[in-house]
């Protein structure tokens, strides 16, 4: 039986669920001579702030059990050659959801951003990552606090017209709180999560790996966190989720969608291994075959 | 970039706490560098391409941490997964006759394919590599057999010429007309900065993806931010922020 | 050169830091019989409440990538059989420290048990787990709370003579925040620390692998935030911290001792390996050697 | 309980997804199960012993989930880490003469090591064990082999007795002061209920430790609470709350 893995997400019909995790896999171009994009349900580009950034010294990256830490730090060459150039670069290879995620250090630098990102007309969507420290709050990430995260959505939705997704911090006491109040806020969906804070010492010679000290960590280790926060929020909630956190497999994928996610993001098994994503959607239909599944829809939050 | 699952043919101590591992495999498996998977690491290591043969390739690594100390502990046989054909590697035809090969270490590892490279364009070809002690020595036999002229340093002098390569560069007059060099940053900017002459540096940084799409290796360059392993690993002198 | 190992942690001197953590060495009775426990620099107990609780309903664990989730819910005889049965048994065959770990459900609880605890001879040293829900707050674990959190900690050092180390629960915004409120209450010390909220679903019956849905997960897939955690509160506090989670190997407890641990705990390793604790303390002496440590005492907090 | 790494001598295909792992190695490795480490998997499975040979012991396993299917794939001379002596097994003493031996499926593998034991006893065994189909059958003739009257039931009756094993137990008058069962809950629950004497069976939890100390394996048992790893996998039918 033909399997149907297409899926709806803020009103954008997806091929299939699965789409490489902002940061993760550059703007697509990079992997462009190296793979067949299309395959892939959508593309989440890299981070991208008002402007131009290096990001953070190296070592940025540091390995660890079933995962790794990142400081790369918002890398970007800014919103205006996202929109004028990577964008359109990547749409002329590219057919599927192009997903652009705006960071920013202010509320005014997330309105703007996102209003040229909804102006862009290669982009579907738009993923707003709240992690960044609140130049104007206190340092505390934008996604800590729900006041913080409300306000932000409220200011990117009134000046967009393309869905927009709010991406949060899984460091946090109490996820529900932060979704709900985005949510209320006008979210059309959310993204969960980001990756969690983490550290690292090169125990020879002393001191941390990471430049930076700390980074961020993902991977496979932190699967079970993540799926609980979906779970969490998709119960809560009556916007999409799009799951993200240690997706490495199609059944981790099938396992995301169970707990509530409408869609799929894989973030650090990309790294391990560029082809991931399109493995992972070669799987899926004897993954579906084996567990009984016509249709990815069908199994949403079916637990 | 390929990915692709090689088979270990060799896994030999070749010197102190340093390994030759031959794999075998199918299709060509060019670039500067491979991208290894090691069993129970999240993260792929990478390793420069010290020779190439007919189905197949050779790398030298040092055990250093615990990826490398697990990588020297498996045998022949055992499948491999890595990415080949990555990174932008030494440009032989930037030398226009006479070569300079400054190795420190194993950076000598990548010279040497440099070296087969630049013979088979027919050029000159001086090697300049030093080591800690006699016991760390490698492709000593390779570079004499193949180049014009190859000068070993030691820390300690227990063979060739005892000091830094540096040491050697001050001392003696080469001929060159372009340098290559690779080995610890503080040696390479030594070379590049006495050398007065163009050249190129192989740098490195701990890596990600090692495919130029995570950004976790960006260096600040004088033409602006670049990735150690996709615009480099090798540099032109002239682009290196020391 | 002959390594030392000891350190001393609240006033006592422990032969060396490795110590297993609580609900994963059960009373350390159930492996005496398998290895020799004095080899241990101390010996977390399973946690105990006042009345004696079956736990939830099985299944009860579930493996995940580098780590697993437990919904064990303190399964134990209760203080009064902790205090006259399980205690003086082990010290009838264990010489070194040994910590009672204590949970509640209201403060009252907490301090009743606790000063059962300081009564018992045998006990060294009182470690406070304030991750269960609290039961006349709402339902939010009091480690969730810096007030909960202080509130705990005051009742208890007002009955207690012995060291009492306060267990903070990692699944906060700011695990800083507490500690500091912990310190501030009379805390003569903190374990970081206790299990991340995770669950699992299994994708064939289509639903969660739990009979709780929910359970507490751990294993060296947290390591790089509980390393994290430890980092940041040795540095904002002047308290000692014992570093727990991940924790699989000698290099592991050298790189949590150098974040700011003075001890280390080790849990879901036990687990998987009842033997990891002895081999983890037999391998210390060559790592440190190679390292170029002579005394763990060195190299607490020297990055 | 001892840890011990043993080396796979054989892991064939015995039935429909089903797999015979011998181990060898040195020193008792006695209990009722063993709980084996399977390469990427954070927590051991646990597997009954199904026989014992002289350096060593095999079990059957049905390929379930991920750790099983990668299990089926390690072939002859992976070294495996397993916790061998674990669990209180059946005890064959409390039987006087006649002996019942029920299983389901892969139940049966557990209750061969009995039935060798209560035949050094010189006691008489019957056997009534079921399988799905045909294709799932195991130990028939070892069983056979063995005991004094072996029944087979199948669901789809290509073999044996149609049905379930308590359709057996319901038809034939049996002679036992004793039974054994291990299978499906549902089918021991039956057993158990249907057989009037005194009897055993062996329950399954999912297990942390798999020795006795996380409590990850407690059931309520009408002793209070038991852990299935330690104090059972077997437990007397009078104290299982089903
Ligand atoms: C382009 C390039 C070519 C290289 N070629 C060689 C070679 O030919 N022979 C050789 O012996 N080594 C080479 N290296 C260094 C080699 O990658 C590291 O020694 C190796 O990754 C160490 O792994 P480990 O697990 O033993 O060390 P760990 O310290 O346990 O590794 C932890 C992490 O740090 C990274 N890391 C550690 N040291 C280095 C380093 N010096 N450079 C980059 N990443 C590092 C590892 O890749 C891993 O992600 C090269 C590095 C680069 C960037
Ligand atoms: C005392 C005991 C004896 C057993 N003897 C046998 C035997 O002889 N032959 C055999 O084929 N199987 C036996 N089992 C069941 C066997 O342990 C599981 O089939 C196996 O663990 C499944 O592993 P998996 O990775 O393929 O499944 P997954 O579902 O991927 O495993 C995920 C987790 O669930 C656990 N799990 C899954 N199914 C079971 C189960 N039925 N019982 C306990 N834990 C489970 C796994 O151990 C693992 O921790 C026994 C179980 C117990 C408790
Ligand atoms: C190298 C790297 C860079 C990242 N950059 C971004 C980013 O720019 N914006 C963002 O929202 N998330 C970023 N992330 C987070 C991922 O998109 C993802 O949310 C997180 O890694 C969790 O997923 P994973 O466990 O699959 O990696 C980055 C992650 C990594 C590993
Ligand atoms: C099976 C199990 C039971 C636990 N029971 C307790 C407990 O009773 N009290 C407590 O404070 N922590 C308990 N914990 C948490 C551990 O003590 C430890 O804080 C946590 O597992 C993190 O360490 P790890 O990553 O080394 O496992 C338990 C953990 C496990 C795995
Ligand atoms: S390592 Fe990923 S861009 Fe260089
Ligand atoms: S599995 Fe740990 S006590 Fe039974």
């Amino acid at each position: 039986m033909v399997k149907d893995l297409s899926v709806t997400l803020g009103g954008l019909r997806l091929k299939n669920p699965v789409i490489p995790a902002s940061g993760t896999f550059g703007f697509g171009l990079e992997l462009a001579g190296d793979m067949d994009l299309n395959v892939l349900g959508g593309i989440s580009l890299k981070g991208t702030t008002r402007e131009a950034r290096f990001g953070n010294p190296t070592p940025r990256i540091a390995d660890c059990t079933g995962g790794m830490i990142n400081s790369v730090g918002l890398q970007n060459p800014g919103i205006d050659a996202l929109v004028s150039e990577k964008v359109p670069a990547l749409r002329k290879v590219y057919g599927g959801a192009v997903i652009a995620n705006i960071s920013g250090f202010s509320v005014e630098e997330y309105r703007e951003c996102c209003a040229k990102a909804d102006a862009c007309e290669g982009i579907d969507l738009i993923e707003v990552n709240v992690s960044c420290p609140n130049v104007h709050g206190g340092g505390l990430a934008f996604g800590t606090s729900a006041r913080a995260a409300a306000e932000v959505t409220a200011a990117v939705k009134s000046v967009c017209h393309k869905p927009v997704f709010i991406k949060l911090s899984p460091n946090v006491t109490d996820i529900v709180e932060i979704a709900r109040a985005c949510e209320d806020a006008g979210a059309d969906g959310l993204t969960l999560v980001n990756t969690f804070l983490g550290m690292r010492i090169d125990i020879a010679r002393r001191k941390p790996i990471l430049a930076n000290t700390m980074g961020g960590f993902s991977g496979p280790a932190i699967f079970p966190i993540a799926l609980r926060m979906v779970y969490q929020v998709a119960r809560a909630c009556h916007i999409p989720v799009m799951g993200c956190g240690g997706v490495a497999s199609a059944r981790d994928v099938i396992e995301m969608m169970m707990a509530g996610a409408t869609a799929v993001q894989v973030g650090a098994q990309n790294i391990r291994d560029p082809f991931a994503c399109p493995q992972i959607i070669a799987q899926l239909p004897s993954v579906m075959e084996e567990l009984h599944i016509d249709s990815l829809k069908d199994i949403k939050a079916c637990i | 970039m390929q990915k692709k699952v090689y088979t270990i043919a060799g896994n030999r101590l070749v010197a102190a706490d340093t390994y030759e591992l031959r794999l075998k495999g199918e299709g060509p498996a060019g670039g500067e560098f491979i991208h290894l998977e090691i069993p129970g690491y999240f993260l792929r290591r990478p390793f420069s391409v010290c020779d190439t043969f007919k189905g197949g390739l050779s790398i030298l690594y040092k055990v250093v941490g615990e990826g490398t100390r697990v990588l020297s502990t498996l045998p022949e046989g055992t499948p491999v997964n890595i990415l080949a054909g990555l990174g932008k590697g030494f440009s032989a035809s930037s030398c226009q006759e006479n070569a300079l090969l400054v190795g420190g270490g194993l950076g000598a590892a990548p010279l040497y394919l440099l070296a087969k490279e630049l013979k088979a364009q027919e050029k000159h070809v001086s090697v300049v590599i030093g080591f800690n002690k006699a016991d760390e020595i490698v492709l000593q036999k390779e570079f004499e057999a193949l180049c014009d002229h190859v000068t070993i340093t030691t820390l300690d002098g227990s063979v060739g010429i005892k000091g830094f390569v540096t040491d050697v560069l001050k001392a003696t007059l080469l001929n060159y007309d372009y340098f290559y060099t690779c080995g610890p940053m503080i040696m390479m900017k030594g070379v590049c900065s006495m050398l007065s002459g163009h050249g190129e540096a192989s740098l490195e940084e701990r890596m990600g993806c090692g495919a130029g799409f995570c950004y976790g290796c960006t260096i600040q360059t004088t033409q602006g931010p670049r990735r150690v392993c996709k615009d480099g690993p090798v540099f032109k002198k002239e682009e290196i922020v020391w």
